[in-house]
């Protein structure tokens, strides 16, 4: 059972949180985006082994933050709300 | 007779409280305190068990958890279980054990005759045969055979497991010798600790091991020292085995009990964790090394010392170490005659006294049958023995720092693997890091709490004799004589392993898994190092070449209901309740559940028709009211200055233009731009709205509306409050639902005009305040009339009340359900599935109109959602006097000789009110196909039915305003 | 069709509902008036005169008007009397909701109080945390101190759940204070 | 040297002492150039290697493995084999999965222990009978062996399953396929690779790519551990490490990795004779030859590349499993573990020629791809040998992502998402 941290609750259990999707997955607006840009919002993925950035909830306060962390070894390094992340 | 109990000593069972069992159908007396294989032992039982391929009797090899043997199912006590291990398990009066794979018993197992076939099925045998005819013709006898021991088919839980979670400083694993210390130094600190042991008894080797600590005997010192630890307020847990090191060094504890209660299991999060568990004495290599009654050397002084049992009258005592002069000595001591064979040639200890050693040795084999009865040595002599106990070296339990991700070093001079660069937030201690004399041992515990902080506690001081540690490898070799074994559970020879290597099942994976090696329910705890190690004899690398396999939780096997504990029965995925549910339940509602809540499916009782009620409730509801519980409609609130902009971009519709007061029907898509959720949308006023989704849907449009807030909207956009349980929405159907609503007096005009369909009305019920909506699931004139849910009851009331004069009915889901498909109105994830686009439904005008954005809109346009092919949503009629189709059916059409689904039935209902089947489908191209016939199959039938438009009864809408 | 309600406890009476075992005492609240409040939190300080900052999970509320923090911009407000405040957007710029009946209050006493929370969560109640929401039994729920006793807000619709497993770790609690 | 294996050449070997036997394959240096690289020696890599020699006859072939043979997913999973799938494309490519399994054991000389004792799909409430009897009725027509069950035939094959009035989950009926089972995992890891080896495969373990060799705008090889290996058709089969060498040909997958736990208990005497899955627990479970339970369930939370045991996880599987067979609480839990899985959004595999010119990928099986080892195989040798797509594949090529033709059973079988 992994600790992950709320920016604003502080550490919780991984059961506590939901995963949002990769950061920096921009959604393309307009009925004109091409097929393959639209694709590649809805499904390509880096699904990087090792260093990651990754949006995720808070479901019992519903924040929403960007967390840094290794899909490796598990370590955590960073978590900072949505709103304040650089979300590109 | 040979084994027996001496008349005096003991530390551990209590002679004044003596017990009885059964053993295999004979009764066995022991003491409290007794294990299952210490009182067998006590009784002179040798064979215990036999083994898993070959049926070759066994006896007991060890005294604790790393015992391979003697496995027993327990019945008949308070712990029933299969496949327990006899040398942790206490001896409880009354319980029943009876030796696993074994027919009937463990002395006299019928199927011992397979073990004269072993040449001829070594490891992996079963992969080079029984291919011919085929395998399911031998397949049903080799499951019959294999497998240990039996489940009781009978049995009853009795209860659910505790489950607890703790947080502390430190956690240390083990207390032994040096798990005490550090406890002690780290209470000492001022940190919170938590000591575990998986024994009944705490001390570890200090139980039979000879030393003096503080100038105290090593008994007084551990009692001593537990004392000050639990009395200081820390958690000390014996009969605790720590398992399993997860994620973030969460720790997981199974916890034994002996007064009935299932096992506990613990979730420990400590901040540092002190591992402290020891080493594990290993076999040596000979011929016949398996026979009952060759045991551990440290197990023998185990039994001699904590349950004064003297394993045997004549003893051959074989080491490569240090460790086993002790236990020679003690045997001697004990009155056995006692032979020690020692492969070492220099540097030796002094023989203990009484004890003939025979040093430069080495057993190259044993005989006997049921029983050991002599080994012969490398020198050609043999030994007369009814015992044989033997020393091949310790391996240091490295389990659990491997869970964690620790890394292990080889270490040539102890011929073991140890711990090797630390890992975060993890210590290790005593024997575990290789040490052996006790002042290491002391010494090592003080380096593993230092980094914990300066401690007031006083390191414990070594002042008695001590141990020391040398120790000559002694591997199998290949090309052995005779059967060598290795893994005695899973019946892994040397020559097994040699197989492996010569058909190129080299690496250490393939090894366990081709051999089986160390795949038994004792994890290969005293048999892996020795074939790793044969291995690297045999392709001429280094032991830390071949490496180790992985080492994963649990360490000991868990009990499946301690990981369950409560989750299970009602405490599982918990349905939610009504505020009326006790009402509805004195009514008369027969529950069932939909949506993740439990609801009335219908009335009338369990005891009445099911169909027939249903069809009563829907027939009824339309001649004259209806009463319907709809409390589970979710109402989410959207509150704030962009609150129009916001359930814009997250409706297929558009809904800034909805004036306050009023209410519209919606789409919310996913992103893929298939519909996942329908519903009304109110607006309250300018800056508030509030989402009316699918019952089961509530969570998940939640979440959602918090998304898009928040990562595309910003936080002072727009708020979501979920308020769906705040009140209880009591709705009012048919053509006398006015007549119903105006006697309430509710204090609002209902006048058409004021309150037409699709508005919302404010009023109140007493002292309270009611919303009032007009909108319609069942085609008919409808109110649902939302008031706080905790005060529904009294308006309900008075709804059944007045219903009567108007002959209302009250009805359940089920009834619901019908009313609505005769409208042709969908029901998300019954009616639609993952693939279902919004034009699929019939409403393409947001689709081909919508300038601004919204969730989904992309996806509308993709060469999938442009194709002509699509499943529509349509109606089925079938010929008169047929009964429904079924929900399930394909519509199928034939070509080139095959049969193809071109849709399906989506539900299905007999209408009373139209007193024929009414049917819904999703259909290839069905819009554009009413009247056309087509051919349907279920469960191989073949039936017809007519594609029609997917409403049936009322189309014009008349009777929504009637 | 099988009667599923015949599998379900009955909801309880909680006008009477009691846990009670040695060390540890449970029953529901009635009659507390509750909020959500999100927004701009200090606006709504100043227009209701209750405070702007709410308790975290395990934190210690104070008398008959307080607030539990539940997300960095949302509260829950609690009070023993009806606060005069419309529900709704309000200019100043937060919105309120009434869920008095939404959400089902529990309060818990006594010794072992500390044996429920390490089997309902594995949140460290000493380590503290901004927001009073939590998993407590699997149920998202408000918790947070009020005196010496322990509060417990969750969703009306979960109470009987809750409930039934607060009852099965009172009977665990005992047992293991006996063993 | 022995080399075909039977009762007999055992029972001779038997004689001799077992010291007869051959490798089971070959252990080579790599060469420096073949005429296909197979990277991935699980399941799909070894199959993909013996169908390019058995039914092309291009045997001078390449099968890089980076740890051990079978040491991924194929060696992890609960071993499930079964065909009974909802769309058309689907049933075609485990039906040719389900069929040379049929066969495999005779075609590879090498027992996988295919074991048909049937699997039963519950069903818990009337709404799942109804999407039950859809999902049948679509087998049917697409010609799976598939029924519809009733209560009593649950009880039949399953006696021991929770049918107490009480049950959390009550067993309304389910589906049943009569030929799903299980197989003996390593088994099949190590048959293909001993019938590659010996058509002439080279099987190159502890061989990691490092990275692709791409010259005009081709993949032309690959770099490894042991040395540059070059050839002009390139294929891979390495589940959920597959966005990691997607990343080093330079284009992204629609994979996420996740970490799937399973579990064993101690072996005892035959209790459970069929494969059930339960929707409502999320769990499936079989018994073992060797009478080990094997229990499987969901994916983790959190996406992953660390092979470990997960507690939440594990504790929401175990209880699930008692919940449908309370009496297995007297079980203990022997060994836990978790594979990579590649998650793909509509939970069905990507096969076919990727971004990168001459580099052919086989991914996404997601929890899945132990069943279809026989067809990933033999598909992507098809694709391998020929540049083109066999008829079964074509649907499931990347480009469907673009066009939204998407192949979603979940969504099929009436799960709206």
């Amino acid at each position: 059972m992994q600790l992950f941290t709320c920016p604003f609750c502080g550490p919780r259990d991984e059961t506590e949180f939901h995963f949002g999707g990769e950061a920096g997955n921009l959604r393309p607006d307009g009925a004109d985006v091409t097929a393959d840009r639209w694709a590649s919002y809805l499904y390509m993925r880096d699904n990087p082994k090792g260093a990651t950035r990754e949006i995720w909830v808070h479901m019992n306060c519903g924040e929403f933050f960007v967390m840094e962390r290794d899909t490796v070894n598990h370590k955590v390094e960073t978590s900072i709300a949505l709103d304040s992340a650089e979300h590109a | 007779m040979t084994a027996s109990r001496l008349s005096s000593g003991g530390s551990a069972i209590d002679r004044s409280r003596p017990i009885s069992f059964s053993f295999d159908g004979r009764t066995v007396q022991g003491f409290e305190g007794d294990t299952i294989a210490s009182a067998l032992l006590a009784a002179d039982v040798a064979v215990v068990g036999r083994s898993f391929k070959y049926h070759r009797p066994r006896g007991i090899w060890g005294a604790g958890v790393e015992e391979p043997n003697a496995l027993v199912d327990v019945a008949g006590s308070v712990r029933a279980t299969p496949n327990t291990r006899a040398t942790t398990e206490p001896a409880l009066a009354g319980l029943v054990a009876k030796s696993v794979n074994a027919t009937p018993n463990a002395a006299a197992d019928r199927n011992a005759f397979i073990d004269r076939f072993s040449r001829f099925i070594p490891a992996a045998f079963y992969y080079k045969t029984f291919m011919w005819p085929d395998w399911h013709l031998f397949e049903p006898r080799i499951r019959a055979v294999a497998g240990l021991g039996k489940v009781d088919p009978d049995w009853k839980s009795p209860g659910p497991a505790d489950q607890i979670n703790r947080h502390c400083d430190v956690l240390v694993v083990g207390a032994g010798p040096a798990g005490l210390a550090a406890a002690k130094l780290a209470a000492g600190a001022g940190k919170s600790v938590i000591l575990v042991d998986d024994q009944p008894l705490l001390g570890g080797s200090l139980l039979h091991r000879d030393a003096e600590i503080d100038g105290k005997p090593a008994a007084a010192w551990v009692d001593g020292t537990v004392a000050e630890i639990e009395g200081a307020g820390h958690l000390v847990l014996s009969s605790t085995t720590a398992f399993g090191i997860y994620d973030h060094n969460l720790i997981a504890l199974n916890q034994r009990h002996h007064d009935g209660r299932p096992d506990t299991l613990w979730r420990v999060r400590p901040r540092q964790i002190v591992l402290a568990t020891g080493a594990i004495e290993r076999p040596l290599p000979f011929a016949n090394n398996d026979l009952p009654r060759i045991m551990s050397a440290d197990a023998a002084l185990a039994y001699l010392r904590r349950y004064a049992v003297l394993i045997g009258r004549r003893i051959v005592v074989a080491t490569n170490n240090d460790s086993a002069y002790e236990v020679a000595g003690a045997l001697a001591t004990a009155g056995a005659d006692v032979t020690l064979v020692e492969m070492r040639k220099n540097a030796l200890p002094a023989a203990p006294s009484g004890v003939k050693l025979l040093a430069g040795r080495a057993l190259v084999s044993a005989r006997g049958g049921m029983r050991v009865e002599g080994v012969t040595l490398d020198d050609g002599t043999s030994l007369a023995a009814d015992s044989v106990v033997v020393s091949g070296g310790w391996t240091p339990t490295v389990h659990l720092f491997c869970q964690a991700r620790g890394k292990l070093a080889w270490d040539e001079t102890r011929a073991a693997f140890l711990p090797g660069d630390p890992v975060e937030g993890i210590s290790v201690a005593g024997a575990l890091n290789g040490a052996v004399a006790l002042s290491d041992v002391f010494s090592s515990a003080a380096k593993a709490t230092s980094a914990i902080g300066e401690t007031k506690a006083v390191a414990p001081r070594s002042t008695g004799a001590e141990a020391i540690g040398g120790v000559l490898a002694a591997w199998p070799i290949p090309s052995a004589k005779g059967r060598v074994w290795i893994d005695y559970q899973n019946d892994v020879t040397a020559k097994d392993v040699e197989l492996a290597a010569r058909e190129n099942f080299v690496s250490v994976e393939h090894l366990k898994r081709y051999t089986t090696l160390g795949m038994a329910t004792d994890q290969g705890k005293t048999s892996n190092l020795a074939g790793l190690a044969l291995m690297a004899n045999i392709t001429g690398r280094t032991v830390p070449e071949v490496g180790t396999t992985t080492y994963r939780p649990p360490f000991t096997p868990v009990p499946l209901a301690s990981f369950a504990g409560a989750l299970g029965g009602e405490l599982m995925s918990p349905v939610r309740r009504l505020p009326l549910e006790n009402v509805h339940r004195a009514n008369g509602a027969v529950f069932q559940e939909y949506g993740g809540w439990l609801r009335p499916a219908h009335y009338g009782g369990a005891g009445a028709d099911a169909d027939r009620t249903i069809q009563d409730e829907a027939r009824r509801a339309r001649q004259s009211v209806a009463l319907f519980d709809g409390s589970t409609l979710g109402k989410i609130e959207v509150m704030g200055p962009k609150a129009a902009e916001f359930v814009d971009f997250i409706y297929y519709n558009t809904m800034s233009t909805l004036k306050p007061g009023r209410c519209r029907y919606g789409f919310m898509l996913s992103e893929n731009g298939v519909v996942f959720d329908d519903g009304i949308l109110v607006r309250l006023d300018e800056n508030r709205f509030v989402v009316s989704c699918s019952t089961s849907h509530v969570a998940s449009v939640h979440a959602r509306l918090e998304e898009w807030r928040q990562d595309r909207f910003g936080r002072g956009a727009v708020y979501i409050h979920n308020a769906t349980s705040e009140m209880a929405t009591l709705t009012v159907s048919g053509p006398n639902s006015k007549k119903l609503l105006e006697a309430l007096d509710l204090g609002l005009s209902l006048d058409d005009a004021e309150l037409p369909h699709m508005a919302i009305g404010e009023g109140r019920f007493g002292e309270d305040a009611v919303r009032i909506a007009r909108v319609s699931f069942t085609g008919d004139r409808s109110y649902e009339v939302s008031i706080r849910a905790d005060r529904a009851e009294p308006l309900w009331a008075r709804m059944q009340e007045t219903g009567k004069a108007l002959d209302a009915v009250t009805i359940g889901l089920e009834a619901l359900m019908i009313l609505r498909a005769e409208k042709g109105y969908i029901v998300i994830g019954k009616d639609t599935d993952g693939t279902t686009l919004p034009h699929d439904l019939g409403v393409d005008g947001p689709r081909t109109k919508r300038k601004n954005e919204y969730v989904g809109r992309r996806s509308l346009f993709t060469d999938v959602a442009m194709q002509e092919s699509r499943l529509q949503f349509v109606g089925l009629s079938v010929a008169e006097g047929e009964p429904p189709l079924a929900t399930g059916t394909h519509a199928i059409a034939k070509g080139g000789g095959k049969l193809r689904s071109q849709g399906f039935v989506t539900s299905s209902y007999h209408s009373p009110t139209l007193g024929r089947p009414i049917a819904l489908a999703l259909i290839e191209r069905g819009a554009s196909r009413h009247g056309e016939t087509i051919d349907l199959q279920h469960l191989g039938m073949l039936r017809h039915a007519t594609i029609t438009g997917p409403c049936a009864f009322d189309p014009s809408g008349e009777r929504l305003n009637a | 069709m099988r009667n599923l309600a015949e599998k379900w406890a009955v909801v309880p009476d909680w006008q009477t509902a009691a846990i009670e075992v040695p060390g540890l005492a449970i029953r529901s609240l009635a009659g507390l008036s509750q909020y959500l409040v999100s927004g701009d939190l200090d606006a709504w300080s100043k227009v209701s005169g209750a405070p702007a900052k709410g308790v975290g999970a395990f934190g210690k509320a104070e008398g008959e008007r307080y607030a539990a923090q539940v997300a960095r911009d949302r509260m829950l407000v609690v009070s023993a009397a009806p606060l005069g405040i419309e529900p709704g957007w309000h200019e100043e710029g937060f919105g309120v909701t009434v869920v008095s009946a939404g959400l089902q209050a529990f309060e818990a006493e006594g010794s072992e109080t500390a044996e429920l929370i390490a089997r309902a969560t594995t949140l460290d109640p000493s380590a503290g945390s901004a927001s009073a929401a939590l998993s407590f039994a699997g149920a998202n729920a408000v918790v947070y101190r009020h005196g010496d006793k322990l509060r417990i807000h969750v969703d009306r619709g979960l109470a009987t759940y809750l409930w039934t497993w607060m009852e099965t770790a009172a009977r665990n609690i005992a047992a293991a204070a006996k063993g | 040297m022995t080399r075909r294996y039977s009762a007999l050449s055992l029972f001779k070997e038997g004689l001799a002492g077992q010291k007869g036997w051959e490798p089971a394959w070959r252990s080579p240096e790599p060469k420096k150039t073949y005429d296909a690289i197979v990277i991935g020696g699980g399941g799909h890599g070894l199959a993909t290697a013996y169908y390019l020699a058995k039914n092309h006859g291009i045997t001078n072939v390449a099968l890089l493995e980076k740890g051990w043979i079978g040491g991924g997913n194929t060696g992890r999973n609960t071993t499930v084999v079964r065909s009974n799938y909802y769309y058309p494309e689907s049933v075609a490519i485990y039906d040719l999965a389900h069929r040379l399994y049929e066969g495999l054991s005779a075609d590879l000389n090498y027992n996988v222990m295919l074991s048909q004792r049937g699997m039963v799909f519950l069903a818990h409430s009337i709404n799942e009978m109804e999407i039950t009897a859809r999902t049948v009725n679509a087998m049917q027509i697409n010609g799976i062996d598939a029924e519809i069950f009733s209560v009593d035939d649950v009880r039949r094959v399953a006696p021991l399953l929770n049918f107490a009035p009480d049950a959390r989950f009550p067993i309304l009926g389910g589906g049943w396929q009569g030929r799903a089972g299980t197989a003996r995992h390593d088994a099949v890891a190590w048959g293909y690779a001993r019938g590659a080896s010996r058509l002439g495969v080279d099987i190159i373990q502890n061989c990691e790519i490092t990275d692709f060799i791409i010259e005009g705008g081709r993949c032309r090889g690959v770099h490894t551990t042991r040395g540059t290996i070059r050839a002009d058709r390139i294929g891979m089969a390495v589940a959920g490490h597959s966005s990691v060498l997607a990343a080093k040909a330079g284009f992204r997958l629609p994979v996420n990795s996740y970490a799937l736990q399973a579990c064993v208990s101690e072996p005892v005497k035959p209790i459970l004779d069929t494969v059930v899955l339960s929707p409502g627990t999320g769990v499936y479970v079989s018994q073992s030859d060797k009478g080990e339970i094997v229990i499987g369930g969901a994916l983790d939370r959190v996406p992953s590349y660390g092979q470990r045991g997960n507690l939440p996880v594990l504790e929401g599987v175990i209880a699930g499993l008692l919940e449908m067979f309370p009496t297995f609480a007297q079980l203990k839990l022997m060994r836990q573990w978790a594979g990579i899985v590649d998650v793909v959004p509509d939970s069905s595999p990507i096969i076919g020629e990727s971004p990168l010119p001459n580099l052919f990928i086989n991914c996404g099986w997601g929890t899945g791809g132990f069943k279809a080892i026989p067809a990933g195989g033999t598909l992507l040798a098809h694709l391998l040998a020929t540049g083109k797509h066999h008829d079964i594949s074509r649907p499931f090529d990347l480009a469907r992502f673009a066009s939204g033709r998407l192949l979603d059973e979940a969504a099929g079988s009436g799960i709206a998402h």
